[in-house]
């Protein structure tokens, strides 16, 4: 695969990312109205919510990609699937902490063990450890292959915990909590809501991009050091 | 036939392997025992909490039982390239994983009715008619963490580290059977059958749906 | 509570997002800014070694 | 399983363009090879230039990334159950479990291989690397040539007419370098076929009926040994490392 247009192709993505965040932020801080109940902090909303949505699509691309990988051992894939995987791990990390400053003090608790929040902290647990094994494999074909497996078998995981979870909290009744997504928002609500949902997306791809031509350029270093003959330094 | 004979003889392999070196059965039982100790120590239960926390206290012991005799399985096939040299014979694939599962599930369950006595009577419990039941819920939960465990086990068994990366990966993996087995099993101690269906055919289903997946991936992790 | 007191909240909560971010940026960036550096040099090598 | 499906082929390997390669490494370039049925083939090469990368994928434990290879006449993208009883394999590393017994290591293997006469043949190749008093010992406690011969033992179980050894001398002892010689004399004898790697250039063409030398993961020459003078071979051997 060629760096350059993908290199071109990162730097768009950038502009047009950082151009949506603008106009997500202007949106949620000046055009929107306050919400009478939870106030202020309701805000949160609306990069909260988006961020839970492309964290699980980007999970979702590290299954099919792993899929994909499978069948046809291309390198690039191995490559979408990490990189997915870990910008996941990075917007799902920012669900699980803005979700409980916007709990506090709309529930008067930071964390409760629902399904919705359970599944989440084990989806980004079962990401972490898929990063964290890529880590500790030696890079080849062999760490690609085994991956793949863990990114498909984390992914069928989900469903079964959201419903093993459910199942396990209508035996202990959760604190009831207040209509949590959207319902019946209103129009200029629901209009900011799609503005910043196409903004983080903008930024998902963005940075998936990036970190795609980063890893690029990796395996463009390793390849010049055997080139080279030249051992490549120990890095931490 | 010939799928099973190679099944068997991997299995039969594993369990001699065993009983010469005692290795994952001493260390699970000690280790497990130690944690069913501790907890007593840590909550000092009466009647009344054994039976909301004895089931947690207890899967925890078998599960982390359970992660140290998979570790151990694929330890033997790391020395001398011995899964190589299984691999350089014509047999499937599959055989070895399932030969290799079934060989982690014996020992596990092995483990489990050796502990399970000492929590009875550790936790002062009463039991009689339920044993059948608590029985079944072992063999699922059991079934269900083994199977992960094993395909996951020849994963980690390629790292550095694989004594940490093996729980890193398996328990987030199993949350769903910890759970069924857990609500399971309190529910069978508090003599509650209301519910308890439900998480049996969870438990059930996640078996299923795990093995076969598993069995389906192990090729992938075999192979180079 | 009034509702500026969760004015707080609010700007944690978007600090948490801006501090993660550009923590993550920050870690690419500094690795692309390395591996480039790298390419460049070992480029140069091979090239020293041809010519 | 057709033990019969690759009498007929004249090449016990043919490998065709075979491959290997992630991303931007590549293990094995570019390899054409055929190896002729009955001879003894050295496959030469300083590290690093595809020896062992080409071995395990002819061994079945790699797969190509691309290319075409048949092994004992059988294609082995599609066949690779049955290219396996054709081969014996003889590594650095010995596929023996240390905790079990001689003889239950070789039985283990036997059952995999569906060896026929099994006890018979255990005996009969314990036997043959002398190792018959030993057999209830442990692998464990053998000593590093002993253990060597029970894996030379291991190898040529299920009666293999494909050999193949990578750097089988390495650290042989005296006895085992014996076993193994006798093992690939008996092989040439059954007009069977050996394919050896190694960096030992003396031991290798003494042996060889065929000569191939690897070079960045391309073969770059490959003659009969009678073709070429030991000056010449050397000369060619030296050209392979620059």
């Amino acid at each position: 695969m060629r760096i350059e247009p993908l290199h071109t192709a990162a730097n768009v993505a950038a502009v047009v990312a950082w151009g949506a965040i603008l106009g997500a932020l202007y949106m949620v801080f000046q055009y929107v109205p306050m919400e009478r109940t939870m106030g202020n902090v309701q805000r949160i909303f609306y990069f909260h919510v988006p961020s839970a949505m492309v964290s699980f699509l980007a999970f979702f691309i590290c299954f099919l990609a792993s899929v994909a990988y499978l069948i046809t051992r291309r390198r690039g894939l191995d490559i979408a699937a990490a990189a997915a995987a870990e910008i996941g791990v990075v917007f799902c990390s920012v669900v699980l902490i803005t979700g409980p400053i916007w709990a506090k003090p709309i529930w008067g608790i930071w964390w409760t063990w629902d399904a919705r929040l359970t599944t989440t902290l084990v989806l980004w647990l079962i990401y972490v450890a898929y990063l964290m094994l890529r880590a500790y494999l030696p890079e080849g074909a062999r760490r690609a292959n085994l991956a793949a497996v863990v990114g498909i078998l984390g992914f069928l995981d989900v469903p079964i915990v959201y419903m093993s979870i459910r199942w396990w909290r209508t035996q202990h009744p959760a604190p009831v909590i207040m209509g949590g997504k959207g319902s019946g928002l209103a129009p200029d609500m629901a209009l900011t809501f799609r503005v910043c949902m196409v903004a983080i997306l903008c930024l998902f791809v963005a940075l998936l991009l990036r970190r795609i031509v980063v890893e690029l350029l990796q395996d463009e270093v390793d390849h010049l050091y055997r080139e080279a003959d030249v051992a490549p330094p120990e890095r931490g | 036939m010939v799928f099973l004979h190679q099944l068997f003889t991997i299995f039969m392999k594993d369990l001699r392997l065993e009983w010469r070196t005692r290795e994952a059965m001493s260390a699970m039982l000690l280790f497990a025992l130690l944690v069913l100790v501790i907890f007593n120590f840590a909550f000092n239960p009466d009647r009344e909490l054994v039976l909301l926390i004895g089931p947690g206290i207890l899967w925890v012991a078998f599960t982390f039982a359970g992660v140290l005799g998979l570790n151990r399985a694929f330890a033997a096939e790391q020395e001398n390239g011995c899964l190589a040299g299984v691999l350089l014979t014509p047999m499937d694939r599959g055989a070895i994983y399932l030969g290799k599962w079934l060989a982690n599930l014996l020992f596990t369950l092995v483990a489990e009715a050796i502990l399970l006595p000492f929590f009875v009577l550790f936790f002062n419990l009463e039991l009689t008619h339920e044993i059948p039941l608590l029985l079944l819920v072992c063999l699922l939960g059991t079934i269900g963490f083994t199977a992960v465990g094993t395909l996951l086990a020849a994963i980690s068994a390629n790292t550095r580290l694989r004594e940490v990366m093996l729980p890193v990966l398996l328990f987030p993996i199993i949350v769903p059977v910890i759970v069924g087995a857990v609500e399971s099993t309190g529910l069978i101690l508090n003599q509650q059958t209301e519910g308890l269906a439900g998480f049996i055919r969870m438990l059930a289903l996640y078996d299923v749906i795990f093995l076969v997946t598993s069995t389906l991936l192990f090729d992938f992790v075999l192979e180079e | 509570m009034s509702p500026d007191k969760f004015l707080d909240f609010l700007f944690a909560g978007y600090g948490a997002f801006w501090t993660i971010l550009f923590g993550y940026l920050g870690m690419i960036f500094s690795r692309q800014r390395r591996l480039l550096r790298e390419v460049e040099e070992l480029r140069r090598e091979l090239s020293q070694r041809k010519g | 399983m057709s033990q019969a499906g690759g009498e007929g082929a004249a090449y016990a390997v043919e490998a065709h363009g075979v491959a290997k390669r992630f991303g931007r490494i590549t293990a094995l370039h570019h390899v054409d090879l055929d190896v002729p049925r009955g001879g003894v083939t050295a496959l030469f090469g300083h590290n690093g230039a595809g020896k062992t990368t080409f071995l395990r994928i002819a061994a079945g434990l790699m797969r190509p990334t691309s290319g075409s290879l048949r092994v004992a006449g059988l294609d082995a993208r599609k066949e690779q159950a049955a290219i396996r009883g054709h081969l014996g394999v003889v590594s650095h590393e010995l596929f023996l479990y240390g905790d079990l017994t001689a003889l239950e290591n070789l039985r283990f293997y036997g059952r995999l291989y569906r060896v026929a006469d099994l006890e018979a043949r255990c005996a009969e190749v314990l036997t043959r690397v002398d190792l018959i008093h030993r057999a209830n010992s442990r692998a464990r406690h053998f000593s590093r040539g002993m253990a060597q011969r029970l894996a030379i033992a291991r190898a040529f179980l299920h009666r293999p007419d494909i050999l193949l050894l990578d750097e089988p001398y390495t650290g042989l002892d005296q006895r085992a370098v014996a076993t193994l010689n006798e093992l690939i004399e008996g092989f040439r004898e059954a007009h069977h076929t050996v394919l050896l790697t190694t960096h030992d250039h003396h031991l290798g063409f003494t042996m060889a009926t065929d000569i191939a030398i690897l070079r960045r993961g391309e073969v770059i020459h490959h003659t009969p040994a009678a073709a070429l003078s030991r000056t010449e071979f050397d000369a060619l051997y030296e050209a392979s490392l620059q």
